[in-house]
């Protein structure tokens, strides 16, 4: 099955690279996955690519049923990460055992192939985790 | 608001059911439904989350009228994910509220079946976004592990307290002759199951079963259960920028409004049937019906004191995905008038149909 | 029945959106319809034919109220293929008509140009029967030219006359700021243009487009144009079993309802929109709605006397599948008072929105 | 895109090989694609797989523009055909000349390969009709 279509994954970079977010001029709240409107009710949000790379996992878990463009990478590590400042993504954690994985764990952002797309042969790639060696 | 009541209905096996085109098994169970009611119908609401994806097949409704030489009378299909049966019942229950019509039916079908596990994971993450979960592996069952990771450790709970979800579920299935799964399970043996993604086990995920279900809806008509009440409810916030991990926000809107407009408690709620498509959307459900407090379902479960999913839930009976709104309706009409299953001591039934990882949920409640 | 009224709308101009998320360019055409309309909605009706085929999205009404940040209200996808616009105001309607709601929103939205053409083609046969057409590479394209044949045959026509269908809405579509086309063709650049199903060519296919519509509809305010009826019928036929191919059993069905329940006849509509994703669909929904007498659409247009598709039809406006059936209401409402369009020259307008070939059929007669 | 899924497929293979139909006990009517119901109202259809492969072509098309299984064959004649009987079906028509085809043509049923399904490697078959060489 594919996985995505190249406009699809294209128009995205951005946010699979480098993570940019949206923020509200209004009154600051971010939006990761980018909003249009902030919940304030303001329509003036911006770019904003400065949310920090680092922060500490809340929780995670390993996930051993994948999907079809997954099943070489099988098990996933999937964690619900808090970057630094509060903002909270969930990302796959790499580099990683999972027996050595706690909440509270350091973390890191990294940029890693996400998979491989069968019909057009595109390898795309995206953000992921891995714990920061103390 | 006129009233609105159960007449008819047919529910098929969950199962395999290899042998048959999606369009199908549709008709086959609305004509037993149809023939059950003894009326006609003016209008057809379709739920079905799979058509598209596995069958590529759209406008199921007409291809389903075909195959039973049903002409003329419009049919609607409505989507939501694997809450599309609680969807399209909202959405029936609305077109004869509008004095429309006096007769409509609901059918409910997914074949996942149709394609292999694998694929049958990449089908299901069709209800996370598309962009920023599925793109990067994410699954309904990821997320519902870190909510149940999140669940146990802030209420107290161990794993063995949630196994015994699908202990009750499987003794539950046993007892319904249209479950998927009819034999009781030991605790052991949901502790023994391997891991599909850690806490939760193989145990805790509803198999996709192929299967149908049907209802037949009309107005002023007094010789069924009632619908009371519908209500849905959007839960529009990413899964991580939740508040909390250990609510369903979509269905605690949804059961507020419900319970609301039907003018009854929970304390009333004699029959329900929960989406646990996996065993802790099932918890979080129980708690977010009000049918024990927040943390507290799975203390109610060791208790003994929990009466819901009596058909065995998604976990025993099936997920039928879109289908699976429309025999929780159906389970929870026939519960509680004892038809298929022991009568309910009460007069008050609630569904709960969830699509996503929150981020849909219909109630229905249902009362004599 | 109370009333139902177009109290805001916004369209996006069809094109090629590679730039935008399906999801964000759904919320990005609701937030300017909300804006226009200056009222909160209570429940939002999701038309879209593509999300699932192209984009993998279910639900994706949550995901739309997630980018604008509207939490809580219900959320419903209609799919009727590409005549999903036209069921999704009905169930729409059907909600407000019920008294549940007193504002809602319809939001049409497809990404077709995601996929490269010859998907196009793959996605598109999904409205056609899965097992026993789409199998054998059937497509809408292949049963409209059969139609087609058969129909100039029948009337006495040339493969000219069906030509001047794209000539007149190449010359409609200049005029719309919204269409894909913006440009008039000449009799000739049709002869000419290669053949896609003989005899139709190049121009007698509607172009695929990435569009979004939406509209906020209220019952019981008045300062809008009035939803006078809505009226939905499926034509449960096969295509090899119909009695006629020269007329479309699903339409017909639908204006005989909608035109009733409104208390028009078809003599009162100064503005209409069909479904001409074939140019032959377009000819024959303009006979169905009553425009025209049976055979008489292309002698009709030849005199001049055609007052349909002021926006240049799907044909040059562009064929956004599931969003078409709501530019259509937006465009009719327009242009009974005025609004970005030429003012009708009259107070009734009628929408045509289809699925498939002549597999289901959306009526919507609008009123000043 | 993937074309079938192998249930799919092998389901129909009734229809799709011998053009197996259901007929109405009731009033004889015959359907196909075979229904479950009959438009006279009774629910007792039977298999009925004695439907002529011989007929006369109703009308034809060549159609250019095709899905992607499909690319190798283009283009793709679609004919509607009256079977000996009266009964209709809709098929391709092969191992013939467009322009030597014409309503009335006399066609016959034949057994040909429809697509090859790109993931499962699935050779799929079914009905088509030819020209009857008079
Ligand atoms: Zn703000
Ligand atoms: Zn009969």
């Amino acid at each position: 099955m594919r996985h995505e279509s190249v406009p699809m994954y294209w128009r995205n970079i951005p946010q699979y690279y480098r993570l940019v977010a949206k923020r509200c001029r209004q009154c600051g709240a971010v939006y990761f996955p980018p909003a249009l409107r902030c919940r304030c009710g303001s329509a003036e949000l911006e770019d904003y690519d400065e949310l920090p790379h680092e922060g500490r996992l809340v929780e995670y878990t390993v996930l051993y049923q994948v999907g079809t463009d997954f099943l070489k990478q099988k098990p996933l590590i999937v964690g619900l990460v808090e970057l630094n400042g509060g903002v909270r993504a969930v990302g796959q954690i790499v580099d990683a055992q999972p027996d050595r994985l706690a909440p509270g764990t350091r973390v890191e952002l990294v940029f890693r192939r996400v998979a491989v797309d069968g019909r057009h042969g595109l390898i795309m790639y995206g953000y992921k985790f891995r714990p920061v060696q103390p | 608001m006129t009233g609105v009541y159960v007449v008819g209905a047919a529910l098929r096996p969950a199962g395999r059911h290899y042998g048959e085109n999606i369009d199908d098994m549709a008709a086959e169970v609305l004509g037993k439904a149809l023939a059950d009611a003894g009326v006609d119908i003016e209008a057809l609401f379709v739920a079905s989350s799979t058509t598209e994806l596995v069958n590529r097949q759209q406008i199921l409704g007409a291809y389903i009228l075909e195959s039973l030489g049903i002409d003329k009378i419009p049919a609607f299909r409505v989507e939501c994910g694997d809450g599309s049966g609680g969807a399209a019942v909202t959405a029936a229950y609305y077109a004869l509220a509008s004095g429309e019509y006096g007769c409509v039916a609901v059918v409910g079908v997914d074949k996942p079946n149709d394609v292999l596990s694998n694929q049958q994971v990449d089908v299901y993450a069709a209800v996370m976004d598309t962009y920023f979960e599925r793109y990067f592996g994410f699954t309904p069952l990821s997320h519902a592990a870190l909510m149940a990771k999140m669940y146990l450790k802030r209420h107290g709970y161990k794993y063995e307290d949630l196994a015994a979800w699908a202990v009750l579920m499987h003794e539950r299935g046993a007892e319904n002759p249209y479950a998927y799964f009819r034999r009781r399970v030991k605790l052991e043996d949901v502790l023994s199951s391997e891991y599909t993604s850690e806490p939760l086990r193989l145990y805790d995920v509803a198999p996709l079963v192929d299967g149908a279900a049907a209802a037949v809806l009309c107005r002023d008509r007094r010789d069924g259960p009632r619908i009371m009440s519908v209500a849905v409810a959007t839960n529009a916030v990413p899964f991580n920028m939740r508040s909390e991990y250990d609510t369903l926000y979509s269905l605690r809107e949804a059961a507020a409004r419900a319970y609301k407009a039907a003018g009854i408690s929970p304390r009333d709620v004699a029959a329900a049937e929960v989406h646990d498509s996996l065993s802790i959307f099932g918890v979080l459900a129980v708690e977010g019906l009000g049918l024990a407090e927040r943390g507290g379902a799975l203390a109610a479960l060791k208790r003994g004191g929990l009466r819901v999913n009596m058909s065995g839930g998604l976990k025993a009976r099936g997920n039928a995905l879109g289908a699976t709104g429309v025999y929780q309706l159906v389970e929870v009409a026939w519960q509680l008038v004892g038809r298929e299953f022991k009568r309910a001591d009460g007069r008050y039934g609630v569904v709960h149909s969830m699509g996503g990882v929150d981020r849909t949920s219909a109630v229905i409640v249902v009362g004599l």
